[in-house]
């Protein structure tokens, strides 16, 4: 079989098809700007972006490169503020519709986000961003898409920090906690696409897109992972791919260069 | 901060008057956008140190006073500065060399104790963070905490919903107030008596303004008053917040200022670029901060043709169609 | 409630959907300000009964739900309508004649209530109200709070600051959160998705729409979406939070709607010198209320002789040298 | 001598001069309003008048009814909302020069007010409009001027409902309640002017005016008072009434009519 697209853009569609019309999507920039956008263009045409700076609904004639990009205060229904972005995620009533699209530097069996550091907290071998409204949306959204490149120095353990919690130590102890259910419930990557067992709590494959393998996935997993539940993903349809090429990202300032 | 009819003065003026060494700021803006550069070109121009600085996510400006050695304390949420540093290379740096102290929060937790510092209460309960990292690992000491009144006795606390499960929660994560000594924002439009309008999204500048002490602000336009009178629905800071009103044109640059410019992506990709080297960074620094006796200057030095080719479309409020990597 | 493109509807099938026999609701406005009034006579020719009314301020509202018998439990920090009614007459009847069920709290409160259903947290904390008889004293007893899920367990609590002193506070008066089943206001402008644009102050309705399950705006003006898209800044409610949009012009009369017309001084005091006396009042019901089918007819009914006298000046936002009176 | 001043007219002056230039001043409506546009025109050109509805700084072109009537809405400095308003009495920064106006239907000795019910709480004889922003206000302001009509049944020994605090109990107790210093510190009657003591928190007579006796106050307050310390107001001056008269309310819609 041809495989005649990239991992970028199946990585774009899978979690474009996570998206339910209706749904409040929680976007960063990069790829999960791309996939929110599709999902409005393919199958999701009532989803509404929002940011986490305050823009509800913009109008992105120019795909925004940060999520205080100008590009976003255009043509939104509001522009509000940063206190105000969270508590639509918080409430309940608004937070329940949102489906967020994060990104880590580490992932965890039990979905728990890392985007602080590598090494010890206080004199870090490397240092990121930090939490940023990652731990803020992981806590009150109900469903967290990660995007990840697959590779066993990612999928660890243990954390080196946890920044933005998933199911904790599985078992309930998410809520347990004092969190509500909910944070990372997808792991889409550049190999399959990773779900969370509803009772224990633990990441186990799902689907394994055309060309990789179970075996192959866990070879780039640095833990156990249960594989048994796994099915062949549907390959991007055309007409998903000629959307996501021709109305979403025609100039592939994201997507990247062709396959 | 006062009442005062006219509270304009030189930028250099307000930084000297209200941004003393050791001083607790914030400073307005979010990574890339209306970040109130003029003023961090002069705290650095004017070689202020030992700042203990208050950021949710301040990615342009908070690099520059890192990088320029002003900061001795942080507490922050995210150093970021998209696409050109998608972790602030100097902020990474000094943590990495232990060379500030730092603790960390997510974005609503600075943004809600800002909020609580506008609102006068110690604290204000949120439903996030439980069972992060956040919530176990300080980055300021027990010691260090109980020997310095400006700094809160911990750092975050779980407490108990005192009503029961209403509201679906049995606990609550408390954050506490922030009330920096001095915040400075840059806006669109303020008057002389410091009354501001801020167009596109205000980010936390409106908490972090009515949470502080004094608040400076530089704007794109020094407006008559009957401006901002005639439509006070869109005017987010009464003049009563406000200590010191600098008028400086492009004084965000190089982050975006909507309606006026975009941000400059050559010039941030150039910064990143010299973040990475020493002497480099020298360089950069002694081009564009230190050679420089204020912003008027640092324009001249940018370049007609970069401000040029960031200016604002008057309908979308960017700069469309702009090269930005 | 819901992102449909298109929720408009007539005020009669808005009301009849949404706000049941038993329902808890707010209602938007202060006083005489842009109470939503067709809404309120709406509810009433419904004969719509056993509401339970969550109001900080709302005068003119208040008193004709109470007045016709719609109220059976009320959280309420202010019953007054002005110049018309120091203390809202149905309003102080009611309470004396042991009609209602009722509990006391302050302004802030009541707004910090709101804000705390908005935000999406059990509670918020003060520092008002500490030694006055609103800690002390419930209007609902403790068996009634635990028998209703609708009614959280305990009025107000008194908690530690859990930072010690930090902000000058040992303890705050903790507010628990309202979610109102329904929240009807009457804004200025509205698209047909149900975002909104109020002009002039916004008292509470932002809170209390966002803290509701189910949104009913009502609006002078059914604009298209572009208008409100030219100015994101001055949209204070997107649509997501609204699951009704009626457009409803002369909506928020004998209320005042800033820049577009005042309150009717001597309506509130027909209705003032009504409200005092039972045969007059059910003869002022049977005119204004019963007496028409819809808020066209009530009106006509009113005459087009006070809509004039009330309208705004396009300068000042009100009508200018009217009889007040 | 010859009084040539209505008690309003001395009242809304002896407020005035309460306020210091520089001031942020909460005004409600009809007197407290006029004493507030009094000072502003005669010794504090620079206070500030604001709402508990969220303007702050309105022109007030024609005297409004109300603290929402659309009147206070016109050329504001900001025009916010209820939440801001209390905060920026709450916040000590702004708080802390705040100046505030209120009423009430009993007065207590240490300046706790009742605006609630006369009677049972539960089945009052009178039920008023109840706390509205007087609670909170109360609270918050360390300056606060309570106008009343100076009579036995408004000043009280204990009140039928205690909706603001003044010194609750007296002795500190305010502040062992949780409260900031602050309450009512002022109280002006068509008799006289009252403080309180630093000490006790007890009221005393301050002031009273021409025409008025110390016994004259005493037979018309329902509880024992230091009187010891009170002297004789200064009437208000020609200037002050002149400019009352004319620049403040000249259709005279609150004064109401002349002596």
């Amino acid at each position: 079989m041809k495989i005649s697209y990239t991992p970028k853009e199946i990585m774009t569609i899978m979690a474009a098809r996570e998206i339910k019309n209706g749904d409040i999507v929680f976007s960063g920039t990069g790829i999960s700007m791309l996939a929110a956008m599709a999902a409005k263009k393919i199958n999701a045409p009532d989803s509404v972006i929002f940011f986490e700076t305050g823009a509800m609904d913009s109008l992105l004639e120019e795909i925004p490169f940060a999520v205080a990009d100008p590009r976003i205060m255009y043509w939104a229904a509001a522009n509000s503020s940063l206190t105000d972005a969270f508590a639509t995620m918080q409430n309940r009533i608004t937070g329940d519709r949102v489906i967020a699209i994060l990104g880590a530097a580490q992932i965890d069996p039990y979905g728990n986000l890392n985007t602080t550091c590598i090494g010890d907290y206080y004199s870090p071998d490397v240092r990121f961003s930090g939490s940023g409204g990652g731990c803020d949306v992981a806590s009150f959204v109900p469903r967290c898409i990660a995007f990840m490149q697959h590779e066993k120095r990612k999928f660890v353990k243990k954390l080196d920090y946890l920044t933005s919690p998933g199911q904790l130590t599985g078992n309930g102890s998410r809520e347990a906690a004092g969190l509500r259910p909910g944070g990372v419930s997808v792991v889409v990557t550049n190999l399959g696409m990773m779900r969370f067992d509803a009772h224990t709590g633990k990441m186990y494959l799902d689907r394994y897109y055309p060309g990789t393998t179970p075996d192959m996935i866990l070879e780039h997993t640095g833990f156990a992972m249960d594989v048994s539940r796994a099915v062949q993903a549907a390959p991007p349809t055309d007409t998903e791919l000629k959307i996501l090429r021709e109305n979403c990202d025609p100039q592939r300032l994201i997507l990247g260069p062709v396959a | 901060m006062n009442n005062q009819l006219d509270k304009t003065m030189p930028l250099r003026e307000a930084i000297r008057r209200y941004v003393k060494n050791g001083a607790h700021i914030s400073i307005g803006g979010f990574t890339l956008n209306r970040n109130p550069m003029a003023a961090v070109y002069e705290i650095i121009r004017q070689k202020i140190t030992d700042l203990h600085l208050y950021a949710h996510s301040n990615g342009t400006g908070l690099d520059e006073l890192i990088g320029a050695g002003c900061i001795a304390k942080l507490e922050i949420a995210y150093g970021g500065n998209g696409k050109a540093a998608p972790t602030c290379i100097r902020f990474a740096r000094a943590i990495q060399n232990n060379e500030i102290l730092f603790e960390d929060y997510s974005n609503y937790m600075m943004s809600l104790r800002f909020m609580a510092g506008a609102m006068g209460v110690p604290f204000l309960p949120t439903l996030s963070g439980m069972g992060s990292d956040m919530l176990t690992t300080w980055g300021f000491s027990e010691s260090m905490r109980l020997s310095d009144p400006k700094i809160v006795n911990k750092k975050l606390a779980v407490v108990d919903n005192p009503f029961g499960n209403w509201g679906g929660a049995k606990k609550v994560v408390a954050v506490p107030a922030i009330n920096p000594d001095v915040t400075i924002i840059h806006v669109q439009q303020a008057d002389i008596m410091g009354t501001c309008r801020i167009k596109g999204l205000t980010f936390a500048d409106v908490e972090q303004a009515k949470a502080s002490r004094h608040v400076i602000v530089t704007c794109e336009n020094l407006v008559e008053k009957a401006v901002l009178r005639e439509n006070p629905d869109m005017n987010q800071i009464p003049f009563i917040h406000v200590s010191a009103v600098c008028h400086v044109p492009f004084g965000g640059y190089p982050t975006a200022v909507y309606g006026h410019y975009d941000y400059d992506a050559q010039y941030l990709k150039q910064f990143a670029a010299a973040a990475r080297d020493e002497n480099a960074f020298t360089a950069y620094q002694d081009r564009f901060i230190f050679g420089v006796d204020n912003h008027e200057q640092f324009l001249k030095q940018v370049g007609k043709d970069r401000l040029e080719a960031v200016a604002a479309d008057p309908r979308t409020g960017y700069s469309v169609n702009m090269k930005r990597d």
